[in-house]
């Protein structure tokens, strides 16, 4: 059926692939062959149509069914030729939700569009719903044969580029918090949804708040069932903590664990690398950084061997001390020019902004608080504490704004 | 001792607290860093009409001859408020010095201008008592006793009136006061706090009154009172923090209650009470002994040093920790304390080196 | 009535009570004049019977009705003239909790006994009873005029010495647990009650665990009321962190704050003083003690001037950082040094007997984790935590080792 | 490399495991810390039975040739039945140094009488590789080589069939290999952590055989190899510790709920998890690269040798802490792991020394 055989040896699928490219993509221009310029949604189509874009998906659904190395050898293969496209599922987050979670229906409607084009963005925080991801207040009310959209999303990322957002709403304000959600594909390109930018203390303004007022999504969008969004949700969540996972083995076998550190530089450069006890403190820091490094490896090496996370789960706790402890070293090193900020003073500029980008680490994506919360519980097996919103309504849960039918 | 009794200097503070509650909230101080000095020059005037800005003058000069107990008071409430004024540099370390030099008299006229808040001072230099002392420091004395080089990281260093230059040479600290009429470069430097508005200056053969007659004791005395000013802005900025920070605790809710519910929030910000508690103490002792003329001041400033300077840090950092996502941007005031601390922690000596000077005194001790 | 005048002036006080004490103690031979020896409940019984025992209680019982500033000049007469046996009414916990706590006959029946003789130990902790102290599970059982009791207590002190212990015990196993339970003054010398000594990790035995089994109290021991003992226990724990309290003022008169500390001590001994690095710790430690000190003092200003108990609650947590960083410090200037022990080895002898004893401060009398809870509940007034406890019938809270009933 | 695969180590780790849990659980083990050598000499001759005495011993010499990898195997399980055996010495650095030196034919009996139990070794002197080197230590080597003085903190110093003295004299390091049957004074002292047995040893112009041949990269290798086990033992302990302590949380029930529900408790558990799996980490990539000579060796054993030292510290006394009263008392085991981590604290380097050469190791990077 496809040009490329599941029971092929690597090196002859590794052939056959780098063949497909030569034939069509230009390589030295970064090109489709076929196309003046590089046109995305053309390129993603060609490798979307030959099972490369998505290849351990099954033939039915666009992939060629291969195994996890399989994969591997097409991306060496696609790097090999400078050439983008494949691997999208292992990365594009919407297309793997919809083709996990999704009905047959969704997925032949939607997956081609999410393969070649769109953008989509997550659309889960809210004000009140922060470490309490299951408390959005977001309300998804029926109309016909669409749900109409009313609530605010916050800390979402290319929110403006995005044609999709993964949008959770509550549909039951009757039943438990976990249990009134439903996940739909919402589109974002319609009136009723604001998107304001957050200016944030990094100076950046990488995450939007999103005003949604009346806006709507065809009941067809919904991924899997209605009030069933959070386990489908969760499909998302986990494909997400897999790519971060592989993103560990990534930044390893990037991270140049054996040439000088920049903090050392720094130290070297503010005179100070003779302090004994700035010494003390630099070895403290690279020893965090390299045993977080260690431990990804050993992660890895369980999670390939014995299926085991345990290890996982440590990465993110202990990267907010490596980041936070960095800043704190290169801040006193700095001294009075620590001050100082701008292109002009580009060491106090990198120093500051790690200062405070370091709480990206320690509150976003689950504070550091709740991450000790999940290694307590879901590694080390120490008992859940009371949970005060667990089996009643969620419109009885307090919010400390009233009752949940404000929200 | 002040002439200021306890009594006094608590109805003072009522006073300050009020007047800083309606005119430096949130909304005016954020208006006021859009502004060319950092703060708006409206709210510095009424400071000097409510006797504020005199506060450590003697009274023969037109202050009200307070204490250093008393310039911690007010140190502490406008820290409360983030005000970026240049309460320390105009109104403690500059007449102390003033005061403290043979040419009190002749400079009788910047003294009453600074306590009727018609004159700000900025510092700089490379003595000890200049605030970063540790930046870039090129100035040098000529023969003739002119000024040439560069500073920077002066405070309010292009709107103040007066600069105080304070310049280690060889053996010895040498102090000028440069006016503002003085031909000099000003070029402001981008700042992670800008609302401290640093600047470089650069002088060229440039004149100044030079504060002679100043002793060796004379300039640790003023530096100490820089320190414990500071110490005591510290606090009280620290302070207002924590108790957003517990207040937030009390009214976010998550999970069907109230964040602060949660036990290792709460013993966080134990741990985090008893941080501020004791730099309140600490700034406080270092105030008394400096009021009371203690022999063993110097230690009881340094330690202040360090505890206000580490404790203002983390509480600071932990406030945005505990606020989450909230804080994490510009609209949330958690960052303007943060950027504060981060300003203060090497602004009159760090803590490492406060440490040690802690621990001399009690290498000294019998 | 008394030779004591409540009116008279704090001198007229004075020269009162060192007339009186001059007129019954010999002050260079430290004994009663009218006794060759010591004899302590001879002396405590003419103290008694002066009304100087418990100088502030009232006349009808036992005392003389002065203030607490009048106490403490009637205090300072007795220091003057090396006599002991005032001021029970601020350290004798038992006798001081019977007096408020006990009913009008106890007090007639035991007053006198309790304050010329007897020494009193508290029977409060369980083994299932530590930070949650009102879980005890020790039972007394009414048979006729008196109860019997039955169960085991631990981390008692003088336990060998004592005529009484003051006794938690469970009377009523179908009220909540803060409602069962009943205050009992104990007789120790009794069948029945077992006492053997804790070998602790600091190599000492001053506590004891003591065993029940069928040791009766008569009725009329009862402190209080039936199944409102937790009340009448607080009242004793009140005058216990009193008593505390002003063990601190006491401490800080005493400490040397202004002489050199051991510490620096031990590193100049072991030529670590200019160790930059041990410098930087030396400074912080010597600092966390010193501040403590500041907010004690500050604390009883506080005290005395707005009756705010805030600052109080600090002194025993920063404590544990200072005793345990402290003992850290020592040990690493020891070196090798701190492996050795015993009475050769003085320098190592102690820091490892502080580096134990530092877990009296953060476990014994509440933990941190516990001290902590009250700081950020009762000063800081943030909310508590769901009780499972709470409210229902203590047979029916979950123990670990099975329900109530088998306690 | 090792002569040893993987699955093989594992095989050998759980006979030993087994053979631990059967022979030197709480109850042998306090029974034999009451014994002159603070262990039951049985134990020592089953370890040998099962070949593990000789695991780093070549099997030309009677050993079975593994690297460091099965060394620390070894040591992280003896670690944490907190067995006082004194297997790093007898069984690590001793056969190292003897087989790297050119006499290592002529010791071929000692080291086949480690291997079969038959031998113990206790290090003495103050050299980098000798355990406790800081401690005192007159020992000189007379122009005859004949050795006198005084070392002090020799582990297990009165029972061991062969004392090595490692000595550092002007710029040479020389290694002696002294018979119990020679002449020397024995004292034992008094330590915290008993089961040890350190013992002064007092020698007057007293023989040994010398161990000739010794290059300083063989001393340093040898000093590597005993700081990597050391730190393998350490891991094995503190997760024991760990382990204990997570279960104590999930069974212990206060305020009618386990107290490892208590949030601050839990973050306590999760922190010192972290620890002990970066200990783990560090400790595997410290015999790893020992094992296969990586020319960063120095570096993965120096930050072994501080993350396992402050990891097995903390945890261990976090254990008492997070027990409460019950670990307060001698019946409980927890103080037990408390002074062997104190112990092991300066046995072989302490924290700062080793973070001092695992940064000289990154300035040294390009």
């Amino acid at each position: 059926m496809t040009q490329f055989d599941t029971d092929a040896s690597p090196e002859a699928l590794r052939v056959a692939v780098l063949s497909w490219l030569d034939t069509h993509w230009d390589s030295e221009n970064r090109r489709p062959l076929t196309q003046p310029i590089y046109d995305r949604r053309h390129w993603r189509q060609q490798v979307l149509e030959a099972g490369l874009a998505v290849p351990s998906w099954p033939s039915e659904w666009f992939g060629l069914g291969m195994t996890s190395a399989q994969c591997k050898v097409i991306e060496k293969a696609f790097a090999e030729r400078n050439a983008p496209g494949t691997g999208l599922d292992r990365y594009h987050l919407g297309a793997i939700t919809v083709f996990k979670a999704g009905s047959d229906a969704l997925k032949r409607e939607m997956l081609p569009e999410l393969l070649t084009g769109p953008i989509c963005c997550l659309l889960y925080s809210e004000p009140n719903a922060g470490s309490d991801l299951a408390g959005i207040r977001t309300r998804a009310e029926r109309d016909g044969e669409q749900y109409v959209i009313n609530g605010q999303k916050v800390w979402t990322s290319n929110a403006r580029e995005a044609d999709y957002g993964m949008l959770l709403a509550r549909t039951d304000w009757d039943a438990p918090k976990h249990r009134g959600i439903t996940f739909f594909l919402f589109p974002m390109k319609q009136p009723g949804v604001e998107i304001r930018p957050i200016n944030q203390i990094t100076g950046e303004s990488e995450f939007n708040e999103i005003f949604i007022e009346n806006a709507v999504v065809p009941e067809r969008f919904m991924i899997g069932n209605l009030n069933e969004g959070w386990g489908s949700f969760q499909t998302a969540i986990a494909y997400e903590r897999l790519i971060m996972g592989q993103g560990i083995t990534g930044r390893r076998r990037n991270s140049a664990t054996r040439s000088r550190p920049p903090l050392l530089e720094l130290a070297e450069k503010t005179h100070k690398l003779n302090d004994p006890v700035i010494r003390q403190r630099l070895a403290q820091a690279l020893a965090y950084r390299e045993v977080n490094n260690l431990n990804n490896e050993r992660a890895m090496t369980e999670m390939m061997t014995k299926g085991s996370m345990s290890l996982m789960s440590l990465s993110k706790l202990a990267m907010s001390r490596i980041q936070h402890g960095e800043a704190a070293i290169a801040t006193d090193l700095l001294g009075p020019e620590a001050l100082l900020d701008g292109p002009d003073n580009s060491d106090a500029a990198n120093t500051n902004f790690d200062a405070a980008k370091a709480y990206m680490n320690s509150i976003g994506g689950g504070t550091d608080q709740i991450q000790r919360n999940i290694i307590a519980e879901k590694v080390l097996g120490l008992p859940k504490e009371h949970e005060p919103d667990k089996g009643i309504a969620f419109r009885e849960v307090k919010s400390g704004t009233g009752p949940g039918t404000t929200g | 001792m002040s002439t200021i009794q306890e009594s006094e200097r608590e109805e003072i503070r009522e006073a300050l607290v009020r007047f800083l509650r309606a005119e430096a909230g949130e909304e005016r101080l954020r208006e006021g860093m859009q502004r060319d000095r950092g703060y708006d020059g409206a709210v510095w005037r009424q400071l000097a009409d409510m006797g504020l800005l005199g506060i450590t003058i003697s009274e023969a000069y037109g202050g009200i001859g307070g204490s250093a107990l008393d310039a911690a008071m007010v140190a502490a409430e406008l820290g409360r408020s983030l005000l970026p004024v240049p309460f320390i540099e105009t109104c403690v370390i500059a007449p102390a010095l003033i005061e403290a030099s043979d040419v009190a008299e002749k400079m009788r006229e910047v003294l009453s201008s600074i306590a009727q808040g018609t004159a700000t001072i900025a510092i700089g230099g490379n003595a000890t008592l200049a605030p970063y002392r540790d930046a870039t420091c090129t100035l040098k004395v000529d023969d003739s006793d002119r000024i040439s080089g560069e500073v920077s990281l002066v405070m309010h260093g292009a709107h103040a009136d007066y600069l105080l230059l304070a310049i280690d040479s060889e053996s010895q600290t040498r102090c000028f006061m440069v006016s503002a009429d003085t031909e000099y470069a000003i070029e402001e430097q981008t700042a992670n706090d800008p609302a401290l508005r640093p600047a470089t200056i650069r002088l060229n053969c440039a004149r100044g009154i030079e504060l002679t007659g100043l002793k060796p004791d004379d300039l640790e005395r003023v530096r100490l009172q820089g320190v414990a000013t500071l110490s005591a802005l510290q606090t009280g900025a620290m302070r207002a923090m924590f108790e957003i920070t517990v207040d937030y605790l009390k009214t976010r809710y998550q999970f069907g209650r109230p964040i602060g519910s949660f036990q290792a929030l709460k013993h966080i910000a134990a741990d985090l009470f008893l941080e501020v508690e004791s730099a309140t103490s600490a700034a406080h002792a270092a105030a008394n002994a400096l009021a009371s003329a203690d022999s063993l001041a110097a230690r009881s400033v340094a330690l202040a040093g360090f505890i206000c300077n580490d404790a203002f840090r983390d509480v600071s950092a932990q406030a945005i920790q505990l606020h989450g996502g909230i804080a994490y941007t510009r609209e949330h005031v958690a960052h303007l304390y943060w950027r504060r601390a981060r300003a203060t922690l090497s602004m009159l000596g760090d803590s490492d080196s406060h440490r040690e000077a802690y621990l001399n005194t009690w290498e000294a001790a019998a």
